[in-house]
C-alpha cells in the first residue's frame, strides 16, 4: 500500500504478567489513517495491548514485554522501547481514551484544557476555541456548555466517556487508542462518536477495542479478534 | 511552566531531596567514630553477664540496660495510652465532626502539636505535686505519669495522620462499602482505614520517634539518672534520651563523652527496631487485607 | 475522646494563666514585652525571646520545606525504585533520631563551619539552630507529604501519564494539588514541632538575651528560655515568667496555624480543593 | 568498706533529685549502697536545682540537690536542712589554642561586659571575643559573677550555655571564646586560665587560695532521718569524700 | 396484578441536582418479580433515578429529592425516606451494580466475602462456597479461580464489572439496582449475564438500565425511556 504507510508494527511481540502470558509472539503491521477494530471476550488481553503502544503499563504492575513495536511517528518509523524515544513526547504522540472514564478531579474546562497545558500552550483564546471545539464534536457542549466549570467528576457516565475522548482529541495526535469508547453511551451517542471517527480516518491512526459487530461492520477497516495470545484477523 | 524551569525543579528536587539522606549518613558516621569503639556488651551491660542480667538475676548499674528497658516499656506504654484515643479522635474529626467542630478541635490538636515539650513536662510535674497532696505518699513521679504527659505529646501526630489518611480517600471507593450496606462504622473499620493503613502506620512511627526521643517531658515527670531496674509502673526509672543529655551536659572527661554517643547510637538502634517491628506489622496488615 | 484533650489542652492553658497570675497582678505582664532580661535588676522582658522564637521557627520551616517536599517528590515520583525504598526508609529512621544527638553532632560539625566560613561571630546562631531544626522536622512533614502523595487515586495518574506528562508536571498539575489537604497538616505540624522545640536552640542558638539584629547573631527561644530559668526558685518572679512564656507560645502557634489556614482559603490550591475534598460532603 | 554498714538490714526506697553536677557522685554511691544491700533502692533523677529544691519541699523526694544554696524563702517555706558535703571551684577557661592564659579580675570584668572585645586587646589574635555565659539560675554562673567578676555588668549579647557540659563543648570547638566551668570539669579539650596569678586547680581550691569556689548542697525537709540521714551520713564518710574527690570535687572532710 | 405485588412504587418523586431538575414528579408502580429496563441518552439522569431507590446519591453532592418512595421490603411496603428505616439494611436488601465497576482493593475473595462479613456472617465454609457459586454464576470462576487472592483491581474491566455483579448477589436481595451491567461485555458475556437475570426473575425486582434495544427485547418484561425528567413506557 503505497499511499498508506504502515503506521504500527510488531515484530515476535509477547507479553506477560507476573507468570501469565498474555501476549505471544504478536506480528502485526497496520497501515497509517485506518480504523482497525479489536475484539475478544473479556479478559483476554486487549486493554493491555493497547496499552503497550504508549508504555502505559510500565506504570503499573509487573509486566513483562519482549520484542520490537514501532510506531511512524513524525513521518519516521521508531521503536518505541529500543530507541531512546521520550516518553512524554510519545504519549502525546498517541492518544489514548481508558475503558473507564477518568476525568481529573478538576473543571470541565481544565480537563479538556490539560493537555495543551501540558504542551506549555498559554494561549486563552485558543484553548477555549479549542475546548468548544471538542466538546461540540462529542456533541457535549450543549449539555455542559453552560457549566464548563463544574467539576468533571460529577458528570455521568456517559458524559465522562465522551469528555475523556474530547480530551484525547486535543493535541491532534497521529495515533489513537480507544478502549471501548461507546459503553456507556445510547445507541444515538454512538453513532455520533463514529461520525467523528470517520472524520479522522486518513489522517489518523486509530486502534479501537470494541465489542459490538455492528460497529465493526460501521466503522473498521480492519478487525482483528485477540485469542490465545494472538491475533487472528476477521475483516 | 516551560522546559526550563521544569529541569530546574527537578534538579532542585534530586538536590534537596538527598539532603536528609546524606545529613543522616553524616550523623551515623559521626556517632559511629566517635562512640562506635565503645559499643560492645559492657556498655549496656557494665560487667554483668548479658544472661543475668536480661533475667534479672543481677542489677546492671553503669549499663544502659535499664535504661534501654525503660525507654522501651516508656514507649510502649505511652502508645497503648496514646493510639486508640488517637486513632478515635482522627476518625471522628474526617468522619463525624461538623465542619465547626472539625475547624475547632483541628486547631486544638495543633496547638497541643506546638506545646514545647517542657511545658507539658511542667504540667506533669505540677500534676505530680497535686496528686502527691491528694493521696500522700503514693503518687509521684512515675513512669506511669511520664507516659501519660508523652501520650498528650504523640497525639495530634496520631489524630492528625488518620484524619488525613481518611480525608485523601476517593469518593468512589467512599460509596463502595455504603452501596453494599456497610454502616458508617463498619465502613471506617472495613474498607476506609485499611485501605490507607500505611499513612496511619506512618503517623505512628511518627508518635513513636517523638516519644522515644523526648527529653524535657521525662526529665521532670519521672525518668532519672540511675535507678536500676525499673519494678512497677509507679516506679521512676532509667532511659536512654535523658542518660544522653545527662551525659552531654555533665561529662566529665573524654571517655564519658564516649559512652554518650554510644548510647545515642543504642537509642538509634532501639528506634530502628521499634520501626521495623511497626513495619512487620504494615506489612502484616496489608497482606491480611489485600488478599 | 477529642473533647477529653481538648480540656486537658485547655486544663494546661488554664493552669499557665494562673500560674502566671502573679505577673498581671504585680503589673508586671506588659514589662514581659519590654526588651530587657535582667532578674537581678529586676527586669523581666521577653520580647527578644518572642522574636527569637519566631525567627527560627518560621527559617526552620523555610529550609525545611523545600527540603521535604523534594524527598517526598524523589520518594514518590522522581527516583528509580530501590532509591525510593531507601529514601522511605531512611525517612522513618529520621524520624526517630533524639534531637539530643543533632544538637550534639551540630555542635562538634556544624557550629565550626558556620563559624570560620559563614557568619563569623561564635558560631552559634539563630542560622545554626535553624538549619538543625530544619532537619528535625523533615521527617514529619516528608512523612505526610509521601502519604499525601501516595494516595492520590491510580486512575487519574494513569490520565495524567497517557497525556504525556512529564514527572515534574504530574507532581505539579495533579499530585501536589491533590495531596494539598496532606502537605497542610504536614506543613503545621512542622511547624509546630519547630515552635515547641527546646533542646536544638538551647544547644545551638547562643541563647543571648540581647534583642539579635540579624539571624546569623546569638539568640534565645522562648522555650530554650524556659529551659534555663527552670533552675531557679519555684516561687520566684523569674520563674513565674515560664509560665507566661508558654501562653505566649501558645498564642502565637494559634496565630502562625491560623495565618497559613487564612493563606490556604485564600490561596487558589485551596480554593479549588475545597470544591472536590472533605469540606464539600455533608 | 566499713562505712556501709549502717545500710544493713534497711528496706525501702531513696529518691534524691535536682542538680544534674550531683548526678556523677550521688550515682557511684547509690551504686555501692545497692550492691551493698539489694533489698534497698535509690533512684537519681535530674531536673535541675529549683526542681529539686521544689519537690524535696513538697516531699515527693527525700533528698533534694541544688547547686546554689537555696533561697532564704525557699527555706522557710519549707523548713529545709542544707547540707554542704563538697566544694566546687569556677574556673575561667579559653581554647588551647589560644595564646592568652593569663587574666586579672579586671580584664576578666572587661571582658564579660564587653569592654574588652578582641583577643588582640590581651596579646592573642585579632578576632572578636565569643563570650560563653550560663544562665543565672545556675549555681556555677551565680558563684562565678559573685566572686570571679565581682557583681560587674555581664554583656547580654554573650552566648548562654545550659551546663559544664555544654559549656566545655562550647569552648573546646571556638578558638576564639571564653567561658567558665567548674574544676572538676577542666580536662585537655579545654584550657585554664590563671586569675590574678592563681590557677584554677583542685588543689587550688582546698587551699582557698583560688577564691571562686561554691559549696554542693543537699537538702531535706526538717533535719534528715532514716535513710535519707544514713545516705547524707555515707556522702561524709571516707569512702563518701573518696567518691566526691574522684568525680573531681573538694571533699569537705 | 394479583400474583405479582407492586415492589417499588413512587408518587410525585422529583429531584434535583443544585438547581437542575433531573426528575420531574415521577409516577411509577412496578411489581415485584420482574426486569424492568430504563433508557434514556447520556447524561438524563438514569444513574440517578437508580441511586435514589437506595438513597445512595445521598453520599454525594447536594442533591434534593420531593415526594416519596416505597420498597417493598420483608413483605411490607416502606417508605424509605419517611419511616426510620435503617439505612444500612435498606442498602443490603437493595442491590446495586454501579456502571464503572468499583471493586474494593482487596482481594477478590474479599470483595466476595464484603458483603457476608457486613452481616457478622464468619463461616469459612458458607463464604466459601457461596462466592465459588457466585463467580460461577457470572462465568469468572473459570477465569480468576485460581488466583482468588490476587487483587482485584488488578482485573480487567470486563472482569471487574462480572465480580460486581457477583458481589452484590451475595446476599440475595430482594431488588437489584443495575446501571448498565454488561456494557464491558462481549456478546458472549452479555448473553451469560442475561440468563443469570432470567434466573432471578420471579424472586427479585431488578431495575436496569441498558443501552441496547436488543437486550431490552430479550430480557425485560418492561421497559421505560427517561426524557425530560419523566418516564415514558416504551414496553
Ligand atoms: N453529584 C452531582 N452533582 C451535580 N450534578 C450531578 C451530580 N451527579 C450527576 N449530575 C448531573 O446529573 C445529570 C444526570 O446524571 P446521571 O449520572 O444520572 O446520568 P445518566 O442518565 O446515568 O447518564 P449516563 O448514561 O451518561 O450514565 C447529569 O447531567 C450530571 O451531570
Ligand atoms: N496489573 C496487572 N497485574 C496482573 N494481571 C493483570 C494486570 N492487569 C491485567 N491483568 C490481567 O491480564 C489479563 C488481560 O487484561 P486486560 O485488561 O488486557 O483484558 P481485556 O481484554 O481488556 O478485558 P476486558 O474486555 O474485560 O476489559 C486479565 O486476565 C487481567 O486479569
Ligand atoms: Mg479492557
Ligand atoms: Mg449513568
Amino acid at each position: 500500500m503505497p499511499t498508506f504507510p504502515t503506521a504500527i508494527s510488531t515484530q515476535q511481540l509477547s507479553f506477560r504478567y507476573g507468570g501469565v502470558p498474555i501476549l505471544h509472539e504478536v506480528d502485526l503491521a497496520l497501515s497509517a489513517g485506518k480504523i482497525i477494530a479489536i475484539t475478544g471476550p473479556s479478559g483476554i488481553g486487549k486493554s493491555t495491548l493497547l496499552s503497550i503502544f504508549n508504555r502505559l503499563w510500565e506504570e503499573n504492575g509487573d509486566g513483562r514485554l519482549q520484542g520490537q513495536v514501532k510506531l511512524r511517528l513524525d513521518g519516521s518509523m521508531v521503536d518505541i522501547y529500543q530507541d531512546a524515544y521520550p516518553l512524554d513526547t510519545l504519549r502525546r504522540k498517541v492518544g489514548m481514551v481508558f475503558q473507564t472514564p477518568n476525568p481529573l478531579p478538576m473543571s470541565i474546562a481544565k480537563n479538556l484544557a490539560f493537555p495543551l497545558r501540558l504542551m506549555h500552550i498559554k494561549d486563552k483564546g485558543l484553548i477555549t476555541t479549542k475546548s468548544e471545539e471538542m466538546l461540540r464534536k462529542v456533541h457535549l457542549l450543549d449539555e455542559v456548555g453552560d457549566r464548563l466549570q463544574a467539576n468533571a467528576t460529577q458528570l455521568s457516565g456517559g458524559q465522562q466517556q465522551r469528555l475523556c475522548i474530547a480530551r484525547s482529541l486535543m493535541l491532534e495526535q497521529e495515533i489513537l487508542l480507544l478502549d471501548e469508547p461507546t459503553s456507556s453511551l445510547d445507541r444515538q451517542g454512538c453513532l455520533r462518536i463514529e461520525a467523528l471517527l470517520h472524520e479522522l480516518r486518513g489522517t489518523t491512526t486509530i486502534l479501537m477495542v470494541t465489542h459490538y459487530q455492528d460497529q465493526v461492520q460501521r466503522i473498521a477497516d480492519l478487525c482483528y479478534e485477540l485469542r490465545e495470545g494472538r491475533l487472528h484477523q476477521t475483516l | 511552566m516551560n522546559r526550563a524551569t521544569e529541569r530546574g525543579l527537578t534538579l532542585l528536587c534530586w538536590l534537596c531531596g538527598l539532603l536528609p539522606l546524606a545529613i543522616l549518613c553524616i550523623v551515623i558516621c559521626y556517632l559511629l567514630v566517635r562512640g562506635g569503639s565503645s559499643l560492645n556488651l559492657a556498655l549496656i551491660f557494665d560487667r554483668v553477664p548479658a544472661m543475668d542480667a536480661l533475667l534479672g538475676h543481677q542489677q546492671v548499674f553503669d549499663g544502659l540496660f535499664p535504661a534501654l528497658c525503660g525507654t522501651t516499656m516508656l514507649v510502649l506504654l505511652t502508645l497503648a495510652l496514646a493510639l486508640i484515643p488517637g486513632l478515635c479522635g482522627g476518625i471522628y474529626l474526617a468522619e463525624y465532626a461538623s465542619p465547626l467542630e472539625r475547624r475547632i478541635l483541628g486547631l486544638l490538636f495543633d496547638i497541643i502539636a506546638g506545646l514545647p515539650s517542657i511545658v507539658i513536662g511542667l504540667a506533669g510535674f505540677s500534676l505530680s505535686i497535686l496528686l502527691h497532696r491528694l493521696f500522700p505518699g503514693r503518687f509521684g513521679p512515675c513512669m506511669l505519669l511520664s507516659a501519660m504527659a508523652l501520650a498528650f505529646l504523640i497525639l495530634p501526630y496520631l489524630v492528625r495522620s488518620t484524619q488525613a489518611a481518611l480525608n485523601s480517600i476517593p469518593q468512589s471507593l467512599r460509596i463502595t462499602g455504603p452501596a453494599l450496606g456497610a454502616s458508617k462504622l463498619q465502613n471506617i473499620l472495613l474498607v476506609l482505614l485499611p485501605s490507607r493503613i500505611q499513612d496511619i502506620i506512618g503517623g505512628i512511627i511518627l508518635a513513636i520517634g517523638r516519644a522515644a526521643e523526648d527529653t524535657a517531658v521525662i526529665m521532670l515527670t519521672g525518668a532519672v539518672a540511675s535507678a536500676g531496674m525499673f519494678r512497677s509502673l509507679l516506679d521512676q526509672y532509667e532511659a536512654l534520651p535523658f542518660y544522653i543529655y545527662y551525659i552531654s551536659s555533665q561529662y566529665t572527661d573524654a571517655e564519658e563523652l564516649q559512652r554518650g554517643f554510644g548510647a545515642a547510637l543504642v537509642l538509634f538502634t532501639l528506634c530502628g527496631l521499634i520501626f521495623l517491628l511497626a513495619l512487620l506489622v504494615e506489612q502484616g496488615f496489608s497482606r491480611r487485607w489485600k488478599r | 475522646m477529642a473533647m477529653g484533650s481538648g480540656l486537658l489542652l485547655i486544663a494546661i492553658l488554664c493552669m499557665m494563666a494562673v500560674l502566671g497570675w502573679p505577673l498581671v497582678e504585680n503589673g508586671r505582664f506588659f514589662a514581659l514585652f519590654s526588651t530587657t532580661w535582667s532578674p537581678h535588676a529586676q527586669a523581666y522582658g521577653i520580647l527578644p525571646m518572642i522574636l527569637g522564637s519566631l525567627r527560627i521557627t518560621v527559617l526552620a520551616l523555610l529550609f525545611s520545606l523545600p527540603m521535604s517536599i523534594g524527598t517526598a517528590c524523589l520518594a514518590e515520583l522522581l527516583a528509580p525504585r530501590p532509591l525510593r525504598r531507601l529514601l522511605l526508609v531512611t525517612i522513618r529512621f529520621m524520624a526517630g533520631v533524639p534531637t539530643v544527638v543533632y544538637g550534639f553532632v551540630a555542635v562538634f560539625l556544624l557550629v565550626p563551619l558556620m563559624r570560620e566560613y559563614l557568619i563569623f561571630g561564635s558560631g552559634f546562631s539563630i542560622l545554626t539552630a535553624s538549619l538543625v531544626l530544619a532537619v528535625l522536622i523533615a521527617p514529619t512533614m516528608i512523612i505526610f507529604f509521601v502519604n499525601g502523595l501516595q494516595s492520590v487515586p491510580r486512575s487519574y495518574c494513569h490520565a495524567v501519564d497517557s497525556l504525556g506528562a512529564r514527572p515534574m508536571q504530574k507532581l505539579i498539575y495533579l499530585l501536589l494539588p491533590q495531596a494539598y489537604p496532606s502537605l497542610l497538616i504536614g506543613v503545621i505540624l512542622g511547624l509546630g514541632r519547630a515552635m515547641g522545640d527546646t533542646l536544638i536552640s538551647l544547644m545551638l542558638a547562643g541563647n543571648s538575651v540581647a534583642l539579635p539584629e540579624s539571624v546569623a547573631e546569638s539568640g534565645r527561644t522562648l522555650t530554650a528560655h524556659i529551659a534555663l530559668v527552670i533552675a531557679a526558685d519555684f516561687s520566684s518572679m523569674e520563674f513565674t515568667t515560664i509560665f507566661a512564656c508558654g501562653l505566649i507560645l501558645s498564642l502565637f502557634t494559634v496565630c502562625l496555624i491560623v495565618s497559613i489556614r487564612l493563606l490556604d482559603r485564600f490561596g487558589t490550591r485551596g480554593a479549588q480543593h475545597r470544591e472536590m475534598s472533605t469540606e464539600s460532603r455533608p | 568498706a566499713g562505712d556501709l554498714d549502717s545500710f544493713k538490714g534497711q528496706k525501702g526506697t531513696l529518691k534524691i533529685a535536682g542538680g544534674t553536677a550531683h548526678i556523677p557522685v550521688m550515682k557511684e554511691a547509690a551504686k555501692l549502697i545497692m550492691q551493698a544491700n539489694p533489698d534497698l533502692r535509690i533512684t537519681i533523677a535530674g531536673g535541675g536545682s529549683g526542681v529539686g529544691i521544689k519537690q524535696v519541699g513538697e516531699g515527693l523526694i527525700d533528698i533534694g540537690n541544688a547547686g546554689r544554696k537555696a533561697t532564704d524563702k525557699e527555706v522557710s517555706t519549707y523548713g529545709l536542712t542544707m547540707y554542704k558535703w563538697a566544694v566546687d571551684g569556677v574556673g575561667v577557661v579559653v581554647n588551647p589554642k589560644n595564646t592568652v592564659t593569663k587574666l586579672t579580675t579586671a580584664q576578666l570584668q572587661d571582658i564579660f561586659s564587653g569592654k574588652i572585645s578582641n583577643w588582640k586587646e590581651l596579646g592573642g589574635a585579632d578576632r572578636a571575643i565569643n563570650l560563653y555565659d550560663r544562665d543565672a539560675a545556675s549555681g556555677t554562673r551565680s558563684v562565678f559573677w559573685k566572686k570571679g567578676l565581682q557583681k560587674a555588668n555581664v554583656s547580654t549579647t554573650a552566648n548562654i550555655v545550659a551546663s559544664n557540659g555544654a559549656m566545655k563543648t562550647a569552648i573546646a570547638g571556638d578558638p576564639y571564646g571564653i567561658g567558665f566551668v567548674s574544676v572538676g570539669h577542666i580536662d585537655a579539650s579545654i584550657a585554664p586560665v590563671t586569675l590574678d596569678g592563681i590557677a584554677p586547680s583542685l588543689e587550688n581550691v582546698k587551699s582557698g587560695a583560688f577564691k571562686v569556689s561554691r559549696g554542693l548542697y543537699s537538702l531535706t525537709k526538717g533535719e534528715a532521718q532514716g535513710l535519707a540521714k544514713l545516705f547524707i551520713d555515707f556522702i561524709f564518710s571516707p569512702t563518701g569524700q573518696d567518691l566526691v574527690k574522684a568525680k573531681g570535687f573538694v571533699a569537705v572532710q
